[in-house]
């Protein structure tokens, strides 16, 4: 016998009844429920033993000090120290690795080569960023080495500024409450001066600033004049009353500090109502080893036009940068530009070669004193991980050039310091001050590297800084144009894009 | 365990708003940077930090900047009665307004129900750049898309705390034990932390809670000496004076 | 007529049934052996061993889990025993520094915030109350996960959230989601 | 239209809701707002079968039929988009295992899947009816025992859906955080509880009005007694006053007490433009009392035009209040720094909600086509249907 069309509804039905008393369904449903949970690209986290290291921030010149909370070896958070906060941007180091715009590969031999044969007989300069580094040193040595080595400094002169003695700062665009000096110093000096902010754009700085100075852009010049003569000033945009008021409040300021981009009236009006070795100060460095031999700071602006055969560009951390327009009239016309950065958006446009450079918590190296440390102090990056293959260290690089081996360039140094005997490092994991004359110079250099910062004595009293007033605009970096130039943390997202906190200016 | 009633104290007058607080709570419960082309309409940001002024023009204007999260409400909580599923809780425990990502079917009613926006929809799937999701924090679990998540002081670390204090043999936290991140990170320790049963943590005269009047009890308080941030700050109701 | 389609109706019910419940748990779960054979067992007894020897809760009150490769070593460097096992432990892994991928039978899915700290320390529970005899077998049976949660078989078996909810509740500790999940 | 409606649905499914423009504040969108305004148009199959079944009133048998297989059509589309709605729809099911009873969502969601199953066992008679399916007896034996059940049916369905509507109004009338909608409660519900069940009890006779209008003008066939349609308009009527009334005494008491309690003086609301106080006027009298009126004037509702422009009216009256519940309720800034947003539906959106009129659509002019829905259309001996014109009948909504 044959079975009908309704016998085979029959044999369904009596099929899904016997399903719904298994297990099966119900459990399917369960697990598509459950399977929503970690369906493909929901990422899980790595478990593993929590520890704490420490380093410091490479990411600006305060080289804040930071507490890396670990999983194993990979750092997933980083936090300050008690009563030495990290600013958002620190906060964030730690994921400067994964950031997609990085550039990872490049064939560095290819270009040792040619930078070499070029070298002979050409002018080879190094533009340093961030001066005052060990890796600065290297670069001078090796630039000294050279048959014709020039070294060229962002910043010709460093001054320091002596926040206890302010009273009153006049920042012409400078991010004096964003990223300039050391977050926790300007936190706490802030209650004793007072500060006027003189900016086009509409920045946190001006924000909070006790006045803000809404000139109208690239006036900055055209009212330090009128501050200075008493006259002029109408292209500010700002009325004479105003000024008038400012000048006076200048004047009266027993110790002020114009804070602005190096230009030769602003120092000119620094050291008219005596700024100058009051608050604004020489930088001090750590001591270096007798053996090194620098070549001497090169202002830009007296390198002659069409000279640079090979310019050599330290990206790798950059503090304040020079405008490409002020560069090019010095390089010859088939100068080779090499530049070291970690991306594109910088000087990568314009340079022939960009030779990749490992990135903050990778990198080893030391920061300068911040600019608010009248102080010499000597604080290590040590890395928290390790850089990916294929990536140069500029200094080792450079040295190299002049068969100048920089490997323990830092160790030398602290060796140097060490020698000294002056000042005191403070270890970070026990929050202790040992004096440098204590301790071994291996337990001083184990310190460094374990999160310590040696710190000078305060002795002696504090110099007038020696100023150049011969060097082009240097655009100091606030948060908002180092995040323009170079790769930031993937979460600035929060900052820039998921609110309204802050703006590209 | 006595039960504990955990909130903030928010002094405006010391924000600054440079938006550490923001970033150490993305980084902290692993909250993803923002896809493509996302505004602050569809960003997730557990703390927000936004900016008023006085409305006034010149030299009168004046900014302020107010840290927000989830409040945290402690009576009819808003969003807890009206989740079809129970995947949000008022937790008894600690007063802690808790969301659960593994049960939320996607509904997007309590965000609806939430006067003060502090809830966030996943409307992407969760992606971090590539090697970056090795710095996850394995406290917290990343949420799939299409949930709502939204601030809940740190749970992972209330975690960490009590099993720290386990492993000593204590059943009850210290204060210091337990401190979200926001709290941590602040540079100019704004934000204060605490159970709010504690004397030394009650609320100080003359502070105020966002919306009081709508009777939600939220357990964030502020406080400002200024007056004309007060007067902003405590109105409900957008009033011309709000720009985007 | 009618008694055809009844007949019919119980085939289909039947093979049905067959399928949902013989079947279906052979298809859902994928079956993988451990890495490497190990006895509980044998620690236990031949060694003397404890479970807190090897599975350690840390200071930081995380527990660590299942032992690292250095932690046997620290006894396996060379052959204690002559078993095939051991040998083969030593070659493979020891020797070469490689880690086991273990798979953890009891692994909970990652919203879940479970403490050891707190329920060895503080609620002072046998491990057995939730791993069972797991601790005295004498090899490792298969790693069941099944295919479409991806979630271990044995959660399904003894530490269902349930089985948690059951336990916290009879002893009054019910409080709220966030107490377990994360 | 359904294979685009399709598309744009499986996209949201597929790739997310960031193929939708609504966001952390506009967390509801055109689709809440649409299926609010949808399931009280459907609402016709309640009302109309509580009047027949349980209030006797024997002329509406004449459109029973038609008004089941819309309420079928209305809710079983407003379910299809909550699911894509959802940011989980393979969860839907916690809220069944694990609900939580506060919720008028939990309570929504439960009474429309009962009624949704409800009006499906209705829907069997229906199809039952025809011809073909009559040859096989033990399907006749079928309908005949479901016939008993129809009493009970249309009970169970109005009680369902007199709680779903009310728990619809619910959703928004507990929102405590939006002073805009908060309203006190009468026992355990919100008034706009109350509102919503008087306003779509009153919406549905209109659409059913409509729809058998619109149908026979475009099969240009009588399809009811010519009396059918104006009792409806009647019905309608008489509802819309009361709602009319009831929701003017809750705005008085909303605006003088209600919500100055929450902190907000009313007139804030209507000062964010372009929500001025028109919004209440239209809502209440252009396209409240306005319709109302005119359906209880016995000379105007026997006009044909001015009867359908009224029914018209009233459902799109209905259809406002359920937009200022929804998106406005949304829009309105609660803190005092927040703004104003406003948000356009992506195509995305659009799409699926046009798919799901299609399936509407479709499902009805199928119906129509092969199945009986006005049993009164034979006895006025018409000539054998003509096809349906789908896109003829495409504006519906």
């Amino acid at each position: 016998m044959k079975a009908t069309r309704r016998d085979l509804f029959k044999f369904a039905a009596g099929g899904a009844t016997g399903l719904l008393l298994t297990p099966a369904p119900w459990r399917l449903v369960t697990d598509a429920a459950l399977w929503s949970e970690n369906w493909p690209g929901i990422p899980k986290p790595v478990r593993g033993e929590l520890r704490t290291r420490f380093t410091h921030c490479a990411l600006c010149p305060a080289g804040c000090a930071v507490k890396a909370r670990c999983v194993g070896d990979q750092p997933i958070s980083l936090i300050g120290l008690p009563g030495k906060p990290l600013c958002a941007f620190g906060l964030m180091g730690h994921q400067l690795p994964y950031h997609a715009g990085r550039v990872r590969q490049a064939d560095a031999d290819a270009v040792r080569a040619v930078i070499a044969k070029r070298a002979a007989n050409e002018t080879v300069a190094v533009l340093d960023l961030r001066p005052g580094r060990t890796a600065s040193w290297t670069y001078r040595r090796a630039m000294a080495a050279l048959p014709r080595g020039v070294y060229l400094a962002a910043r010709s002169s460093v001054p320091a500024v002596n926040l206890d003695a302010v009273k009153i700062i006049l920042s012409l665009g400078v991010p004096v409450l964003d990223g300039w000096g050391t977050p926790s110093n300007v936190q706490q000096a802030r209650s004793h001066f007072r500060l006027i902010q003189a900016e086009p754009a509409e920045s946190r700085t001006a924000l909070l600033a006790d006045q803000w100075l809404k000139i109208r852009p690239g006036t900055e010049l055209e009212l330090v004049e009128a501050l200075a003569t008493g006259r002029g000033g109408a292209g500010t945009g700002l009325n004479e009353k105003v000024i008038a008021s400012v000048a006076n409040e200048l004047v009266q300021a027993g110790a002020l500090f114009l804070a602005a981009e190096e230009s030769p009236s602003v120092l000119e009006l620094n050291r008219k109502l005596g700024a100058v070795g009051k608050t604004i100060v020489a930088q001090r460095e750590a001591p270096v080893p007798r053996s090194w031999k620098p070549a001497p700071v090169t202002p830009i602006n007296s390198v002659p036009e069409r000279s640079i055969g090979v310019l050599l560009i330290d990206e790798s951390a950059a503090d304040s940068y020079v405008p490409w327009s002020k560069l090019e009239g010095k390089l010859a016309p088939d100068a080779l530009v090499v530049t070291f950065a970690s991306s594109q958006a910088g000087y990568g446009r314009q340079a022939k070669h960009l030779l990749p450079t490992a990135v903050y918590p990778e990198s080893t190296g030391d920061i300068p004193p911040a600019i608010d440390s009248p102080l010499a102090t000597f604080r290590l990056t040590t890395p928290l991980v390790a850089p990916p293959r294929g990536v140069v260290n500029p200094a080792q690089f450079i040295g190299g050039l002049a068969a100048i081996d920089a490997a323990d360039a830092l160790r030398e140094r602290a060796g140097a310091i060490h020698a000294a005997g002056r000042g005191s490092v403070c270890t970070y994991a026990d929050g202790r001050s040992i004096p440098v004359e204590d301790i071994q110079p291996d337990q001083f250099w184990k310190a460094l590297n374990d999160g310590a910062c040696w710190i000078d004595e305060p002795g002696g009293k504090l110099l007038p800084p020696v100023l150049r007033a011969s060097t082009p605009a240097v655009v100091a970096l606030n948060w908002e144009k180092r995040a323009a130039r170079g790769p930031m943390p993937p979460l600035v997202s929060k900052l820039y894009q998921e609110s309204n906190l802050r703006v590209r200016i | 365990m006595s039960a504990r009633s955990y909130g903030m104290s928010i002094d405006i007058d010391k924000c600054t708003g440079c938006g550490a607080c923001m970033v150490a709570c993305a980084v902290e419960n692993n909250v993803p940077p923002a896809p493509e082309g996302v505004n602050e309409r569809k960003g997730i940001t557990w703390i927000r930090v936004f900016r008023l002024d006085n409305g006034a023009e010149g030299v009168d204007r004046k900014w302020a900047f107010l840290p927000m999260l989830c409040q945290q409400c402690g009576e009819n909580t808003p969003c807890v009665s009206v989740c079809p599923q129970q995947a949000v809780q008022l937790d008894p425990a600690t007063g802690i307004v808790g969301q659960m990502p593994e049960r939320c079917l996607g509904c997007r009613y309590c965000m609806a129900a939430c006067p003060y926006h502090a809830r966030y929809f996943n409307w992407w799937d969760p992606s971090w750049p590539a090697g970056m999701e090795k710095t996850l924090n394995p406290a917290v679990a990343p949420r799939m898309r299409g949930v709502v998540e939204k601030c809940n002081f740190c749970h992972g670390r209330w975690h960490a705390a009590k099993a720290r204090a386990a492993a000593q043999g204590r059943r009850d936290l210290d204060p210091a034990d337990y401190v979200p991140a926001c709290v941590e990170a602040c540079p100019t320790s704004a934000i204060r932390f605490g159970d709010l049963n504690d004397l030394e943590n009650a609320p100080e005269r003359g502070s105020f809670r966002l919306l009081e009047k709508l009777g939600t009890g939220p357990k964030i308080y502020y406080q400002t000496q200024r007056d004309w941030v007060r007067e902003i700050a405590a109105a409900p109701g957008g009033t011309e004076r709000a720009h985007g | 007529m009618s008694h055809r389609g009844t007949l019919f109706f119980l085939a289909g019910a039947l093979i049905a049934l067959g399928a949902g419940w013989a079947g279906f748990p052979r298809v859902i779960y994928r079956s993988r052996p451990q890495p490497v054979e190990f006895s509980h067992k044998v620690h236990a007894e031949k060694a003397g061993m404890k479970c807190e020897d090897c599975h350690e809760i840390r200071a930081d009150g995380s527990f660590a889990g299942i032992p690292r490769r250095e932690k046997c070593a620290g006894c396996h460097e060379a052959a204690m025993g002559t078993t095939l096992a051991e040998k083969q432990f030593i070659d493979g892994y020891v020797t070469p520094q490689r880690e086991v991928q273990w798979s953890v039978y009891a692994r909970q899915p990652e919203n879940v915030y479970f403490s050891h700290a707190s329920h060895v320390k503080l609620a002072h529970l046998e491990c057995a109350t939730c791993h069972g005899d797991h601790g005295t077998s004498d090899s490792l049976r298969p790693y069941q996960e099944d295919r479409i949660s991806g979630y271990s078989r044995d959660i399904w078996r003894a530490m269902k959230m349930n089985d948690c909810v059951a336990c916290h509740r009879s002893h009054g500790f019910e409080k709220s989601c966030l107490d377990c999940h994360k | 239209m359904l294979m685009f409606g399709l598309y744009s649905a499986g996209l949201c499914l597929v790739k997310g809701l960031n193929q939708t423009n609504m966001d952390n504040r506009f967390a509801f969108g055109l689709w809440i707002f649409l299926d609010l305004t949808v399931i009280a148009l459907g609402a016709g199959a309640f009302f109309t079968g509580f009047l027949l079944y349980i209030l006797k009133v024997k002329e509406l048998g004449a459109v029973i039929n038609s008004a089941v297989v819309i309420g079928l059509v209305c809710y079983s589309g407003a379910v299809a988009a909550l699911l894509v709605d959802v940011g989980q729809p393979l969860r839907f099911w916690f809220t069944f295992w694990y609900p939580n009873v506060h919720s008028m969502l939990t309570e929504v969601t439960f009474c429309i899947t009962c009624y949704l199953t409800v009006l499906l066992i209705e829907y069997v008679p229906i199809v039952l009816r025809n011809r073909r399916l009559r040859q096989v007896p033990s399907f006749l034996i079928f309908e005949f025992e479901l016939h008993k059940l129809v009493y009970v049916l249309a009970g169970v369905g109005t009680f369902l859906s007199f709680f779903h509507q009310g728990s619809l109004g619910g959703l928004f009338g507990v929102l405590r955080g939006h002073p805009f909608a908060f309203r006190e409660g009468l026992a355990v519900w919100p008034s706009t509880f109350f509102l919503f069940v008087l306003s779509a009890a009153a919406a549905g006779p209109s659409f059913i009005l409509l729809t058998t209008w619109l149908v026979s003008k475009i099969s240009n066939r009588q399809l009811v007694r010519p009396e059918v349609l104006p009792l409806l308009g009647r019905i309608s009527g008489m509802l819309m006053i009361a709602y009319v009334l009831a929701k003017t005494v809750d705005t008085l008491i909303w605006i003088n007490h209600t919500s100055p309690g929450a902190g907000v003086p009313a007139w804030q609301y209507y000062s964010w433009k372009p929500f001025g106080t028109w919004i209440l006027f239209a809502e209440i009298v252009a396209f409240g009392l306005i319709p109302a009126l005119v359906l209880l004037t016995p000379r105007l509702r026997l006009r044909s035009n001015w009867l359908v422009s009224a029914a018209a009216l009233t459902c799109i009256g209905i259809a406002l209040n359920r937009f200022v519940m929804t998106l406005q309720t949304l829009a309105l800034p609660t803190l005092s720094f927040d703004p104003f947003l406003s948000y356009f539906p992506s195509w995305q959106e659009t799409g699926t909600f046009l798919g799901v009129v299609g399936f509407g659509v479709l499902v009805y002019s199928f119906s129509f086509r092969y199945l009986n829905l006005f049993p009164q259309e034979r006895d006025l001996e018409q000539p054998e249907a003509a096809p349906v014109r789908e896109p003829a009948l495409a504006g519906r909504y």
